[in-house]
């Protein structure tokens, strides 16, 4: 036996992130439990339900005047930043409270790696869930179906489809990386929800051409009154160019300045 | 003389009064009815392994559990019937307090007072500052509470429990995780609360029961498997005791093996020995006095030859660990059968 | 213990409540209210700014941005910072070293609540409340950019607008709307309390707390008027017809609403009573 | 020839303007066990939180077989099993995926099978191997505690930080966790704090004490054990008062201290001409017919004592 513990002594960790792959498969193991199987529930009752209603609904259905795809990118972009938010509001803070941040991190793991690990599973297990799952049901079963009132809807071109995926993904990164960033800075859940939620809302209606142009407030933002998520729908249901495309470049380098951040935070933090 | 019943008599009912006394979580049974009486005015260790259900009883008795069945009273009131009165005459030292972390001590003490006592505010000032000093936390009255180290946490734990003056201190391990001063402090702390209120309090540190209870109870997988006044425990029922003199002591001790309260006198070492007596009032009384008596011998050492009380515990947690064995091997039997 | 000293005698399950609701209180002030009325201030700012972006002369969309996001931003906040108000205490277990005390199971539930009445009503409704006030009426004046404390009691006191085509609500009107919202944010934080006290993850219970309101909203929209009626969703519909500017009862969906807020805290006083600690 | 299993140099640590250590050294060899001391407050769980890099160091450095805990903190981290002060695990896993959840952080891989193998040894040892379905959230603190041992030896590391492995735990468990250590003397370092000096007796070759934030005493437990103390011992019953008062009053009785016991009472007497007092003070007190002595011999040198003098010395110092 001793002979085997200095064999493993010598054994080094990865240089990279060292610890990321055990943390990581901690993380999703959560995700094949009980957890998995909420949100399984919650996202299709969600998101299927409420576009087979939306779609098979009469004149009285307030929300006639979506279309079905469109409905999809509506739906996601209202349930999926409140999801994003209340899960990894808590990923840090919880393990703080309990006391496990310090434990888990005095294993051979690094600061960055469980902050990676956080966001990855949140990002993996709600990407799973919320997006592609219901994203691929609706792709199906949309076009095959005649709404009680107008047009039949037309199935996206594939690419478009597969694009529209991928932003959508960075629009869940940018606020899990911003919840999971903003609680290295806060010891309470209050602030860190509240500015997420806060931020989501103002979003709805971004002013200004910073925010239009650099920031995915430019892909769902549209008219002041009634639903308007011109750019995605345009570019998915229309087929016209995508517009602003800086907006998902800009998205994109927040991601990376937040994930930045946070790790930079959480590396000075002392237990 | 039972100072048991003595007590009971001169206080009426009993402190605490646990009678079939039964908690299940889920489908585990965490105690499987005990009983349990604490005299008023005295110091009561309750000892057991842990997960053994001391602290569910506690708790059950400051009303945070719910008993599955029988009854807990405290000073004569029922725990669930009259939770708040109940509460009012208890002090609780959870065994991982915690408080809200905005205040300071002097804050979470005299937020704990208001809850017990009316009073002017000056004269609760001064209540609060008295019982800072008691408890030795006088340099710390100011500190917020998130930042108290753990053994001045345990202190402040003491402190809020006995700040409303209760009747009754129930105390979950309060010597846990402190360091030898600061359980010495502690001790000493309750010792000198001895007088004023009944102490009922748990802990794995032996040591701590023998300097300070007066009666015992051990509880083992949810049953008491022993209960009663300390000294019968370390005792045992005929007297022992080790003697060890310097001198000639030849003479002495051929008289001494003589006297009709002597059941027998054996050297264990070169000048020490073993004295088995009948009666023990008459050796309390006469053993050293005959020594004294003998001009030719010194006492260099002499004591009750007392079982540790470590030893006596793990004796009797072994058997019911043994005996639980045995049941659950029998009850498998029938099993295999079907 | 001192002779000056004697034990309180009350056994009610009421006991304690007010040296609870006292220490609730001073969690919300002063640092909670001021960022409350600062984030209700931002909020008005920046429906200005999104206002003057639409080069929109009129007065009527200034009111139902500036309204439906503050309301929005109000439910949301108080979702998050009321989301631990029972369950962390719980989970730090300061639940149960006040529940070893002489404190009734209700006084704790009840006190959360109570705590938080005033903060609600001052600092998130009133002083944000009166602020939008100035600016709108501002607003309406069309053009006038210094304040003298005259104009500010003029606008207080005065109660009509002067320009027919920018409809500032009356007064009366503006109080009954801050009324709604109040009664509103009061709601969100007993539905908190009672997550608090049946949820024990706290996913879920920011979770719940968020879909909560969104559930009232889409009752009130979609229910039948009569059903609609009876549930808090209708404060939520009159909050929209006033900023929209169409007539909406204001007494009734108050008290509608403080029915179910006293149910909504008897149930978490139920549950409560019944949790362990 | 080897890097001893801990080394810890010069090492400072101060929170704001409070310097909780004060240039610490310490050397703990390969293959001991070294039992770490100190009164609350004393600096070992900031001690042992930066060699696991929880906290970093306001100066000085240690090394963990020769790696900076500061510079290559993975690579130290991972010969070391660490069980900190306060365990709590994450609630939801059951003790089994806690020890496999912490394995799989450690580098180099195993297989499924000896993993599983592993744990349920490691679980046997600490007394788990019924609970290993248990959720953590549902242990019992000292349930909890043997379940931060397991998972600190899931790995077999190298050497082993306990902060105060035997804390809540029953007498039962203490004794199964000494032993688990005892068994671990010469192919594991242990170096773990405690409040439990008896523990420290029976299983460290050597013991460090720190007191208010430097090494007051370091080295083999014999050498604190020498010197004897002066007093006696005495419990006495009955009507005590005038027998106190009349040994108070002898010239060669320094000191006096009382401790109430039931209807008896514990003294310390501290004399400064021990064989007057061996001779005098047992016949001065028999001769008061209403009280009886209980027991009476010379007060016992334990590690307590040493402890609270070294700690006493240099609150002085």
């Amino acid at each position: 036996m001793a002979a085997e513990n200095r064999d493993r002594a010598g054994a080094r960790p990865s240089r990279l992130l060292p610890g990321l792959t055990g943390l990581l498969r901690g993380e999703l193991s959560r995700w094949l439990g009980r957890r998995g199987l909420v949100h399984f529930v919650l996202w299709s009752a969600f998101v299927q339900g409420l576009l087979v209603w939306n779609t098979l609904g009469d004149d009285t259905n307030p929300m006639r005047d979506w279309r079905g795809f469109d409905t999809l990118i509506h739906l996601w972009w209202i349930f999926l930043p409140l999801a994003a938010i209340a899960l990894s509001q808590n990923a840090i803070i919880e393990e703080r409270h309990n006391d496990t941040a310090p434990w888990v991190l005095s294993k051979p793991v690094s600061r960055s790696a469980f902050v990676m690990a956080k966001i990855l599973g949140d990002l993996i297990g709600l990407f799973v869930f919320a997006i592609l799952l219901q994203g691929v049901a609706a792709y199906v079963w949309l076009p095959k179906v005649d709404p009680a009132q107008g047009l039949p809807f037309v199935r996206p071109e594939f690419v478009r489809f597969v694009a529209v995926i991928g932003i959508e993904t960075l629009i869940l990164a940018f606020f899990i990386v911003l919840s999971v960033m903003l609680s290295t800075v806060f010891r309470r859940r209050g602030p860190v929800a509240a500015i997420g939620l806060v931020l989501w809302l103002v979003t709805w209606q971004a002013p200004g051409r910073v925010i239009k142009d650099f920031t995915f407030g430019g892909l769902i933002t549209g008219e002041l009154e009634g639903p308007g998520f011109k750019a995605l729908t345009e570019y998915l249901v229309f087929e016209q160019p995508l517009d602003p495309v800086s907006s998902v470049f800009g998205t994109a380098v927040l991601v990376v300045a937040l994930t930045a951040a946070a790790t930079l935070i959480f590396r000075r933090e002392q237990f | 003389m039972s100072t048991v019943t003595a007590h009971i008599e001169a206080h009426g009912q009993p402190a605490i009064a646990v009678h079939g006394l039964r908690k299940r979580f889920g489908r585990t049974d965490v105690l499987h009815g005990i009983d349990l009486e604490v005299p008023r005015n005295s110091v009561f260790g309750f000892l057991g392994p842990n997960g053994a259900g001391k602290s569910t009883t506690m708790k059950i008795l400051v009303g945070l559990l719910r008993p599955t069945d029988g009854s807990a009273a405290v000073c004569g009131l029922d725990t669930v019937r009259d939770s708040v009165a109940v509460r009012a005459s208890i002090g609780y030292l959870p065994q991982d307090s915690s408080y809200w972390r905005h205040l300071t001590v002097r804050g979470v003490l005299a937020f704990t007072a208001r809850r017990y006592l009316d009073g002017s505010r000056s004269d609760l000032r001064r209540h609060v500052d008295d019982t800072i000093e008691q408890a030795g936390l006088s340099s710390l009255a100011n500190r917020r509470v998130a930042k108290l180290s753990g053994g001045e946490r345990q202190r402040l734990g003491v402190a809020q429990a006995w700040v409303g003056r209760p009747e009754v201190l129930i105390l979950d391990e309060p010597s846990a995780g402190l360091d030898p001063e600061g359980r010495h402090e502690i001790l000493e702390l309750l010792d000198r609360l001895r007088e004023q209120a009944t102490i009922f309090f748990s802990t794995h540190i032996l040591e701590d029961v023998e300097r300070l209870s007066d009666t015992i109870a051990v509880l083992d997988r949810g049953r008491i498997v022993a209960s009663g006044p300390i000294d019968t425990f370390l005792m045992g029922e005929t007297g022992q005791y080790s003697l060890t003199l310097n001198g000639s002591s030849d003479g002495f001790l051929a008289a001494l093996a003589e006297a009709p309260w002597v059941d027998s006198v054996e050297p264990t070492a070169e000048t020490t020995w073993n004295i088995t007596v009948t009666d023990r009032t008459a050796a309390e009384h006469l053993l050293l006095r005959s020594v004294v008596g003998h001009r030719d011998v010194q006492v260099v050492d002499f004591r009750p030859a007392r079982r540790s009380l470590e030893e006596i515990y793990l004796e009797l947690t072994e058997a019911t660990a043994q005996a639980a064995d045995d049941q659950a091997a029998d009850e498998q039997g029938p099993a295999v059968v079907e | 213990m001192p002779a000056s000293l004697s034990r309180v005698q009350s056994q009610s399950r009421l006991r304690g409540i007010g040296g609870l609701t006292l220490a609730e209180f001073l969690r919300w002030f002063p640092w909670r209210v001021l960022v409350f009325a600062a984030s209700g201030v931002a909020v008005l700012v920046f429906a200005r700014v999104v206002w003057a972006a639409e080069e929109n002369a009129k007065l009527a969309p200034l009111l139902y941005i500036f309204f439906s996001l503050w309301v929005a931003v109000l439910v949301l906040s108080t979702v998050a910072t009321t989301q631990g108000a029972v369950s962390s205490e719980i989970e730090e277990g300061t639940a149960a070293w006040l529940i070893a005390k002489p404190i009734g199971r209700p006084a704790f539930v009840l006190s959360k609540f109570a705590g938080a009445i005033p903060a609600v009503l001052i600092g998130m409704v009133g002083i944000p409340g009166a602020i939008a006030r100035v600016v709108l009426k501002r607003a309406a004046d069309n053009g006038d950019t210094d304040f003298t404390a005259a104009q500010v009691m003029d606008v207080i006191a005065n109660s009509s607008s002067r320009d027919e085509y920018m409809n500032l609500p009356s007064m009366s009107r503006y109080l009954g709307l801050l009324a709604l919202i109040g009664t509103l944010m009061l709601l969100v934080v007993a539905v908190m309390i009672l997550l608090g006290c049946v949820v024990r993850a706290q996913t879920a219970v920011l979770g719940l707390g968020i879909a909560a309101p969104v559930g009232l909203l889409l009752v009130g929209q979609l229910a039948p008027t009569a059903v609609a009626e009876l549930t808090p969703g209708w404060v939520l519909t009159s909050i929209v017809d006033i900023i929209s500017d169409n007539p909406a009862p204001v007494l009734a969906p108050i008290l509608v609403t403080v029915v179910w807020i006293w149910v909504t805290l008897a149930g978490a006083v139920l549950l409560f009573s019944r949790r362990e600690l | 020839m080897a890097a001893p299993a801990l080394e810890i140099h010069d090492l400072n640590k101060s929170f704001g303007r409070n310097e909780v250590l004060h240039s610490i050294d310490l050397t703990v060899p390969q293959g001991s066990i070294c039992g770490f001391l100190g009164p609350n407050g004393a600096g070992k769980s900031t001690t042992m939180k930066i060699v696991m890099g929880l906290l970093r160091p306001s100066g000085g450095r240690a090394l963990v077989f020769g790696r900076d805990v500061h510079r290559d903190g993975v690579g130290a981290r991972a010969q070391v099993g660490y069980l900190p002060q306060h365990t709590r695990f994450h609630p939801y896993r059951n003790c089994r995926e806690v020890l496999s959840y912490v394995a799989h952080l450690y580098p180099g891989r195993r297989p499924a099978s000896e993993l599983r193998e592993l744990i349920d040894e490691k679980l046997d040892a600490v007394g788990l191997a019924d609970k290993a379905n248990r959720r953590a959230g549902a242990l019992s603190g000292g349930e909890a505690q043997r379940l931060g041992l397991a998972q600190a030896l899931i790995a077999e590391p190298a050497l082993l930080i306990l902060d105060e492995p035997a804390a809540s735990l029953d007498p039962h468990g203490r004794q199964q966790v000494l032993g688990l250590l005892d068994g671990l003397r010469g192919h594991t370092t242990v170096f773990y704090s405690t409040h439990i000096l008896e523990d420290v007796q029976r299983v460290s070759d050597i013991v460090a004490i720190l007191a208010n934030g430097r090494v007051a005493a370091l080295g083999p437990i014999e050498d604190l054990l020498e010197a004897p103390t002066g007093g006696w011992t005495v419990r006495i019953a009955g009507q005590v008062a005038a027998a106190r008062e009349h040994l108070e009053a002898q010239p060669w009785v320094s000191s006096l201290t009382t401790r109430v016991r039931g209807d008896q009472e514990l003294w310390t007497v501290d004399v400064t001409d021990d064989g007057t007092a061996a001779e005098l003070m047992l016949p001065l007190l028999l001769s008061d017919e209403s009280c009886d002595v209980m027991e009476f011999h010379r007060a016992e040198r334990t590690l307590e004592d040493a402890y609270l003098e070294v700690v006493e010395a240099s609150h002085g110092g």
